[in-house]
């Protein structure tokens, strides 16, 4: 047994892990005021990316405004694709909204791909290629940012719904439309808002994701493996998000681990984690923190 | 699935049971399908290459829909891992025919019966799970079985795939589109019909009755457990044919045609086409099918008059593809079989709404 | 006959994109400039490009239907495809020059008992991936006694996927032959990714060098992973694994890659004219094309050279056109020299060249260097052939 | 004794929905159950079929022990149900609807229904249509059986699962707040499809119902719950006038209607 | 306050449920709308309210005009910061949240500082709901009601419309229910606009009242007219005079309504 090396993948995946965790936590945004599951969720992220390098490249800004700025773009983004794409399907099943968002990503990868190129861009070195020791493990800069800010972000998300009045309507207009409408509710606002939140968000995630391994593309299919998370923390469940990624990303580490030394199949990192997917839902079908459906007749 | 009436045309009364629950809801619908069954026995006459293998590729697609339809339409179990039973009934039936030599006319449908039987075990946890925690289930089930591809040798040939023998049937190798679309349509029919008659019989409705309401279902003596599941065998059996159909097409299987990406164009064709709608599966397909082919044209065109996007045209198809798909939801989120239902309502109601 | 039809496999977007959208356009472009130079003695050659996303199914898709168009002969690409269609063109007797240089295409008899399929029709231009990688490991084995390595540790890493799979038991078996240590191989996924956890592992078994079969963004991310996690490794790609762009966006160190044409910019003969297709085809001069492309334009004038012996013998086949191929020994076609590497292909042996030339990049200050460190030509051995 | 329940306790985390109630149904009587809201009528009813399982207590059916037994046994002993809240299956036709009911008395399955006309599953399927046809010659649902059920009226609706439920053949049915939502004619042709029901064709009904008016015509023994627990059975008359019920269910006199008025409200 | 002017409503672009209704509600007064079930008292309601939209419903002719507005384009939110609030049938209540949170929810369109204040008069109305503390979800029938009056009252309207309030009520609750639609109205001065099966209830508790069939308004008039009519009499009272037919003894034979 090679505690070094366990000891530091294990910290590998907590890290990695908080990450999926800020990504999950936007899923779960948008699941829990609208019901919609994004499948566009990487698309945004890698978008918010670009748009990043954009400006730090083209334009030229300081890394810091430039940020500010893709936040800003990625903001009004959301918002646009909730008024274009969503809003009419307000109050449709919620399998074609769903289906929508798979659209979304099919356009957004292709609009890319066709104005950004294919190949991976590097974000010019803002944290230098700085990285601290964690337990002997070297972690970049950008990385523990992005834990402090999603730590951050994840308070936020959790005092939102807990207590703010919006997050009450979000949750409202996610049990049912009609009924949040009948409490004046504006559910175009409120989708729209839930939208331009989780695409600001989306678009930290992706800027940390694109400063540790260069922006491109592929970066996309993050939005792919936090559904693992999302499941496991339990769909509804901010909290749930970030230890559900946690959990994914520490599995996908220990596979790693026992894979690379002692069984020797190979690829076990990426699909370890949907089988102890599946274990977690067989004994909680609700994930860890999911909230059961009320089930009366 | 919306609620939208159906009204029957005046004079068209039913005079038995049976007549009321015949496969058609008029004769005049009845006799359009069987024309053009019997239109389609000749097309090959007419159809270059092209698009016979377009059609053949529809019927496959149409029959795997099929089975996905049965699972969400019917059954309300929404799967984001069908192309992986699609795969694996693909490879299920090249290696039984390379093992053990049984005729891939036989191997065929015993891969469907293979591709249920997996069907099922990944179904197992649908007992337990609902909406979007199964669907992250079945997405599970979508990477497990394409890890197990390309690794288990012995039966997919691992990375590199394996070859899948002609279809030879009664001593004729049916190695050109034209004789293969005769397999297909075959199948098609087989398959339409099996689904359309399960829609009308007691364990079909029985699906249907749990996705409604699955409570009130098992109170009216519906075993839950057994029918989520017996469903993923259902749609997984037609998955496999379709997979295995596809498999002695190429006459080569590899598990980068079973992606997820697949299974998300399976969704889309039944969901475009109209959840739960038996013809909608097929019109779902030749819409995703052509869709593509449609928008390369419109592509191909456009950089004739722009100069500079050739090499962007991939791109540019893509996008439409994408945008086509988001527009026609945004105008017709129930599908197009719901379109035409309405269509058929205003018509035959008008102008006597009530 | 006015002209013949050939497909053409490219792969604009989807993972090998990085690489064949230099390679595509060299075909495309020396194509294009062969036709507008009188074709192959007044045949115009048409070729049809199709972006197929590196998916199996689909290529085979597209070959069927340019079969129904009458191709005779076809550019391919992946190693997925290519073997996947192994057998339809030896059956189609459709002659291919893939971009994959797979070993296991080489073997035209299927006389090595260890070929699935013999590949009768099957050509590319350069070293096969594992002569490539027997070439890198050579070069290791030295290199390891020059640093005074008692015990050099070589690990393959990659996806497990045909390409980076192809050359991975040749390659260990030359390995282990020349005295190193072969670690269980790492697999990394081919797309891009953080790849620390890996990285760790390479790390923890103190591999010293270690050959990188994917391309493009992935092997940026694990040279960059790698990097952070302080692994003490030499990295060794493929062919399609190095260029300037890949370096450039990894920043990496001393990594080796072997290469089977020169340079952009180097001072051979040949460049003239593929400094002409280039300029001709309207190629975006900003778009400073990685070598790929040179190896593109190779691979098209191979065929044409063939395309031109059959037309004089016989009549435009595809069965003419591989007898074509066999004609010269060492041979490169007209107005290639110095670009592409003289070449031999015989009914026995598809290996059409053995001579690797191999490279070392660095990204410094905010350049790329990179420089030849050897050139090694491996011997024609028979238990290596389709393998 | 058709039905016996000894001691039902059922407990929702702290809640106790039931605490130690005790009953017996007689083979052909109509039994009503009352109680205001929350006593625990609707929780009795899951007990009995088998949505919720009691902590404690033992149900007897027919002589047979239905603790343990899985929910969708029941349909094929004989109880059939209504629910509180339409539990329709909202897009099939009425028709099919109806059909489902007749899910247990069906012997084809999935092989047989998809071949149809092979094997005998269109013959079974239309034998049993014309059983489901004259449940709806009975409950006057003849103009909508091809619509989904969906689209219908709440009492339409409620019409429809009465159907459903007697669609199962049952011994012994169990229906939920019947009468809630409709109308006095409405009222009205539901009692009178219940006695048809209960006199013609022998069934046994339990009933849980808020309209005094029709417990008091049509049962012939009623039980009061409150608070989960039993605290009134006898006849319809009898348990009115307990002072119990009337504190705790009826109300006694009001502060703001005239006392003629509460009367008839008690109606 | 209210007039509804000659409306139709179409659902799906193809079914006409109300077709040609009209309507007024008094301020300050309880206005009653009887029907048969299918009638569309519910469609009616949500017409006023906005919300047909999402059921794939529109108001296809007529207007709805509201303290001198015509409401008929409105968006739903706008009419509820308007004053009018709608008590849907089945309640709606949010079942995932608390008696709190759904009263907060109620409270939506108001300013923070209101709420307190007015969750004290929801209490104080509703005694029993200070002491559910789980989720809204798991109380009885009539608690939802109740919970659903007073998110009603939260959101400080003019105009409560309220769908069926007595539905699956035990008898007291109802009377209690009605005693405080009558105290909200008369301390208040909230106009109700109420739609009920149990005629006899709402009648009493009403000032004008209207029935209709079949999407149209078939009579009117003021509560008492009503209850003396010899129709309303029969199908909706339960026959002339105090005598009460017994249900045991209907005959089994349709009768038609003489207004059809
Ligand atoms: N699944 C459940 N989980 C938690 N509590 C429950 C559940 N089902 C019922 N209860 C509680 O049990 C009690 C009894 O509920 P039940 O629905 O049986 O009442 P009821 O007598 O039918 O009332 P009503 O006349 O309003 O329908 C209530 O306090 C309710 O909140
Ligand atoms: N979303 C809808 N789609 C189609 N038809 C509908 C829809 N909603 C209501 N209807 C139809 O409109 C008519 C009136 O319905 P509505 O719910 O308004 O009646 P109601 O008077 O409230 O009846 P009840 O007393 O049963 O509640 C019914 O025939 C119903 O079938
Ligand atoms: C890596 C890519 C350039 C494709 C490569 N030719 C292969 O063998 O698959
Ligand atoms: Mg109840
Ligand atoms: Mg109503």
């Amino acid at each position: 047994m090679n505690w070094d090396l366990l000891f530091q993948l294990m910290i590998n995946g907590i890290i990695v892990g908080l990450l999926y965790g800020v990504v999950a936590m936007c899923f779960v945004l948008i699941y829990k005021s609208t019901q919609v599951v994004n499948f566009a969720q990487g698309e945004f992220l890698v978008l918010g990316a670009w748009v990043c390098w954009f400006f730090v490249m083209k334009w030229q800004l300081p890394f810091v405004l430039a940020f500010i700025f893709a936040m800003g773009f990625m903001t009004i983004f959301g918002i646009l694709v909730q008024m274009v794409i969503l809003r009419p399907l307000i109050g449709e099943p919620i399998i074609s909204v769903i289906m929508v968002t798979i659209g979304l990503s099919i356009f957004m990868q292709a609009l890319m791909n066709w104005v950004f190129g294919n190949s991976a861009e590097r974000f010019p070195s803002v944290f230098g290629d700085e990285t601290v020791s964690i337990g002997g493990l070297q972690v970049e800069t950008a990385y523990l940012m992005s834990l402090v800010l999603s730590l951050f972000v994840m308070g936020l998300f959790y005092y939102f719904f807990k207590f703010s009045r919006y997050g009450l309507a979000m949750r409202a207009t996610a049990f049912n439309q009609q009924v949040a409408q009948s409490l004046g509710i504006s559910v175009k606002q409120v989708f729209a808002m839930a939208w331009a939140i989780s695409a600001l968000v989306s678009c930290i995630a992706g800027v940390v994701l694109g400063l540790v391994n260069a922006v491109s593309n592929s970066l996309a299919i993050i939005g792919i493996k936090v559904f693992p998370a999302v499941i496991v923390g339990g769909l509804d469940s901010i909290v749930g998000a970030v230890i559900g990624g946690v959990i994914i990303g520490l599995l996908e580490n220990l596979a790693e681990f026992f894979d690379g030394q002692f069984f020797h199949i190979g690829n076990m990192y990426t699909v370890a984690p949907f089988y102890v997917l599946i274990i977690i839902l067989m004994i909680r079908p609700y994930g860890l923190f999911g909230t059961k459906d009320i089930e009366r007749i | 699935m919306s609620h939208v009436p159906h009204p029957r045309p005046c004079g068209d009364f039913r005079t038995s049971y049976s007549a009321d629950t015949s496969l058609f809801r008029t004769k005049v619908e009845g006799w359009t399908v069987y024309l053009g069954i019997f239109a389609l026995l000749f097309t090959p006459l007419f159809f270059n290459d092209f698009y016979i293998s377009q059609m053949i590729l529809i019927g496959i697609y149409a029959i795997a829909a099929l089975g996905l339809n049965v699972l969400v339409g019917f059954t309300g179990q929404i799967s984001l891992g069908h192309s992986a039973f699609f795969g694996f009934g693909a490879f299920a039936s090249a290696w039984l025919n390379n093992t053990t030599g049984i005729p891939v006319f036989i191997c065929i449908p015993l891969a469907g019966l293979m591709t249920t039987a997996i069907g099922m075990i990944f179904g197992i946890p649908a007992a337990r799970l609902k909406g979007l925690y199964l669907a992250i289930a079945t997405l599970a089930s979508q990477f497990i079985l394409q890890d197990f591809f390309s690794r288990a040798d012995w039966f997919s040939g691992g990375a590199y795939g394996s070859a899948a023998e002609v279809v030879n049937f009664l001593g004729i190798d049916l190695d050109t589109d034209t004789k293969y679309f005769y397999l297909v349509l075959f199948w098609v029919v087989v398959s339409f019909l099996a689904v359309s008659n399960l829609r009308r019989s007691r364990d079909g409705r029985a699906l249907v009755a749990v996705r409604d309401h699955y409570l009130s279902a098992e109170i009216m003596g519906i075993n839950l457990t057994r029918y989520r599941i017996m469903s993923f065998g259902v749609s997984s059996f037609f998955a496999g044919l379709g997979g295995a159909l596809y498999a002695h097409y190429l006459q080569y299987v590899s598990v980068e045609g079973f992606t997820i990406l697949l299974s998300i164009q399976f969704l889309a064709m039944i969901i475009i086409g109209g959840l739960g709608s038996v013809s909608g599966s097929l019109l779902g397909a030749i819409f995703i099918l052509l869709l593509p082919q449609f928008m390369e044209e419109v592509a191909s065109s456009a950089a004739m008059v722009f100069e500079g996007i050739e090499q962007s045209k991939a791109y540019i198809k893509e996008m439409s593809v994408g945008a086509v798909i988001i527009l026609f939801l945004i105008f017709e989120p129930e599908g197009l079989i719901h379109r035409w239902r309405l269509i058929r309502a205003s018509w035959k109601l008008y102008p006597f709404s009530h | 006959e006015d002209s013949v039809f050939v497909g053409h496999l490219v792969d604009y977007t989807g993972p090998t994109s990085f690489v064949s959208k230099f390679y595509g356009p060299g075909v495309r472009d020396a194509v294009d400039y062969i036709n507008s130079t009188g074709g192959i003695d007044g045949t115009k050659i048409e070729m049809e490009t199709i972006d197929y996303a590196y998916k199996v199914p689909q290529a085979i898709a597209n070959y069927k239907k340019w079969k129904s168009k009458g191709m005779i002969a076809l550019q391919g690409w992946g190693t997925g495809d290519t073997e996947a269609l192994i057998s339809f063109v030896a059956k189609d007797q459709v002659p291919v020059w893939s971009a994959s240089y797979s070993g296991h295409l080489t073997d035209p008899t299927g006389k090595n008992p260890k070929t699935k399929k013999p590949a009768p029709y099957n050509f590319f231009y350069g070293p096969s991936y594992t002569d490539a990688c027997r070439a890198l490991v050579q070069w290791a084995a030295g290199d390891a006694k020059e640093k005074g390595l008692s015990n050099p540790k070589f690990v393959h890493t990659g996806d497990n996927h045909p390409y980076p799979n192809a050359p991975k038991e040749g390659c260990a078996e030359y390995a282990t032959e020349l005295g190193l240590e072969v670690l269980p191989p790492v697999v990394v996924p081919l797309g891009p990714g953080d790849f620390k956890a890996q990285c760790l592992t390479i790390k923890e078994s103190g591999a010293n060098y270690a050959y990188v079969g994917n391309l493009g963004g992935s092997v940026i991310s694990l040279l960059k992973s790698c990097n952070t996690v302080g692994a003490d490794v030499t990295y060794m790609g493929n062919v399609w694994a190095g260029d300037y762009l890949t370096i450039q966006a990894a920043e990496a160190k001393d990594y080796v890659f072997p290469t089977a044409t020169p340079f952009w910019d180097a001072a051979a003969d040949g460049m003239a004219l593929v400094y002409k297709i280039a300029d001709d085809s309207g190629f975006s001069k900003d778009a400073k094309p990685t070598h790929h492309y040179i190896r593109g334009v190779c691979s098209a004038y191979y065929m044409k050279e063939a395309m031109e012996w059959a037309k004089a013998n016989g009549g435009l086949t595809g069965e003419n056109i591989k007898k074509g191929m066999y004609v010269n020994q060492n041979w490169t076609p007209k107005g290639l020299e110095g670009v592409c590497l003289p070449s031999s292909w015989s009914p026995e042996d598809h290996r059409g060249s053995t001579v690797v030339s191999i490279n070392k990049g660095s990204f410094e200050d905010g350049a790329v260097n990179i420089e030849r460190i050897a050139e090694m030509t491996l011997p024609r051995r028979d238990d290596w052939v389709g393998y | 004794m058709l039905l016996e329940a000894k001691g039902i306790n059922l407990r929702f985390g702290g809640i106790r929905a039931l605490t130690d109630v005790s009953f017996s149904v007689r083979k052909g009587e109509v039994f009503s159950i009352i109680g205001p809201n929350g006593a625990g009528k609707t929780s009795m009813l899951n007990c009995i079929s088998g949505r919720y399982k009691p902590q404690e207590g033992e149900i007897v059916y027919n002589g047979k022990s239905l603790i343990g037994r899985s929910i969708n046994d029941r349909a094929a002993l004989g109880i059939g149900r209504t629910f509180q809240n339409l539990a329709l299956f909202s897009h099939m036709s009425v028709l099919d609807n109806i059909m489902v009911g007749r899910h247990h008395l069906l012997k084809n399955n999935f092989f047989t229904g998809m071949l149809y006309w092979i094997g005998g599953a269109r013959k079974e399927e239309l034998k049993h249509r014309r059983d489901v046809e004259d449940i709806i010659d009975f409950l006057e649902i003849q103009h909508v059986r091809n619509e989904p059920a969906g689209t219908l009226s709440y009492g339409l609706r409620k019409r429809v699962e009465l159907a459903r439920a007697i669609a199962i053949n049952p011994d012994l049915i169990l229906l939920d707040e019947p009468m809630a939502g409709m109308n006095l004619e409405e009222k009205e042709d539901m009692a009178r499809y219940i006695l048809d029901l209960n006199e013609e064709l022998g069934v046994t009904v339990v009933m849980i119902e808020h309209d005094m008016g029709v417990v008091m015509d049509i049962s012939n023994r009623v039980m009061v719950l409150d608070f989960g627990k039993k605290i009134a059975e006898g006849l319809p008359d009898e348990v009115m006038e307990n002072e119990h019920v009337k504190h705790a269910y009826l109300g006694e006199e009001d502060e703001l209607l005239h006392d003629e008025e509460a009367e008839a409200i008690a109606l | 306050m209210l007039a509804v002017n000659n409306i139709e409503v179409v659902f799906n672009d193809v079914i006409l449920v109300l077709r040609g209704l009209n309507l007024t509600a008094e301020r300050g007064k309880i206005t009653a709308l009887l029907g048969a079930n299918g009638a569309g008292k519910s469609t009616t309601l949500k017409a006023i309210a906005g919300l047909l939209g999402s059921e794939d419903g529109e108001v296809s002719r007529g207007d709805i005009v509201y303290n001198g507005m015509n409401i008929t384009q409105m968006p739903p939110e706008q009419r509820v910061r308007n004053g009018t609030f709608l008590v849907m049938e089945g309640r709606g209540i949010v079942q995932d949240m608390t008696v709190i949170e759904n009263l907060r929810l109620g409270a939506f369109t108001q300013p923070q500082k209101n709420v307190a204040e007015d969750m004290d008069k929801v209490f104080n109305y509703f005694p029993r709901l200070r002491e559910r503390t789980g989720l809204a979800g798991y109380l009885s029938g009539g608690e939802q009601q109740m919970l659903a009056i007073g998110r009603a009252l939260m959101a400080r309207p003019d105009l409560i419309m309220m769908d069926e309030p007595s539905m699956g009520l035990s008898p007291l609750l109802v009377k209690e229910v009605f005693g405080i639609i009558k105290r909200m109205n008369q301390e208040l001065g909230i106009s109700v606009l109420l739609v009920e099966q149990n005629a006899n209830m709402a009648l009493r508790a009403a000032d004008y009242g209207y029935i209709m069939e079949n999407g149209k308004i078939v009579l009117d008039g003021t509560a008492e007219e009503l209850m003396n009519n010899e129709d309303v009499k029969e199908f909706y009272l339960g026959g002339g005079g105090n005598e009460r037919k017994s249900f045991k003894n209907i005959k089994s034979f349709k009768r038609r309504k003489r207004w059809l």
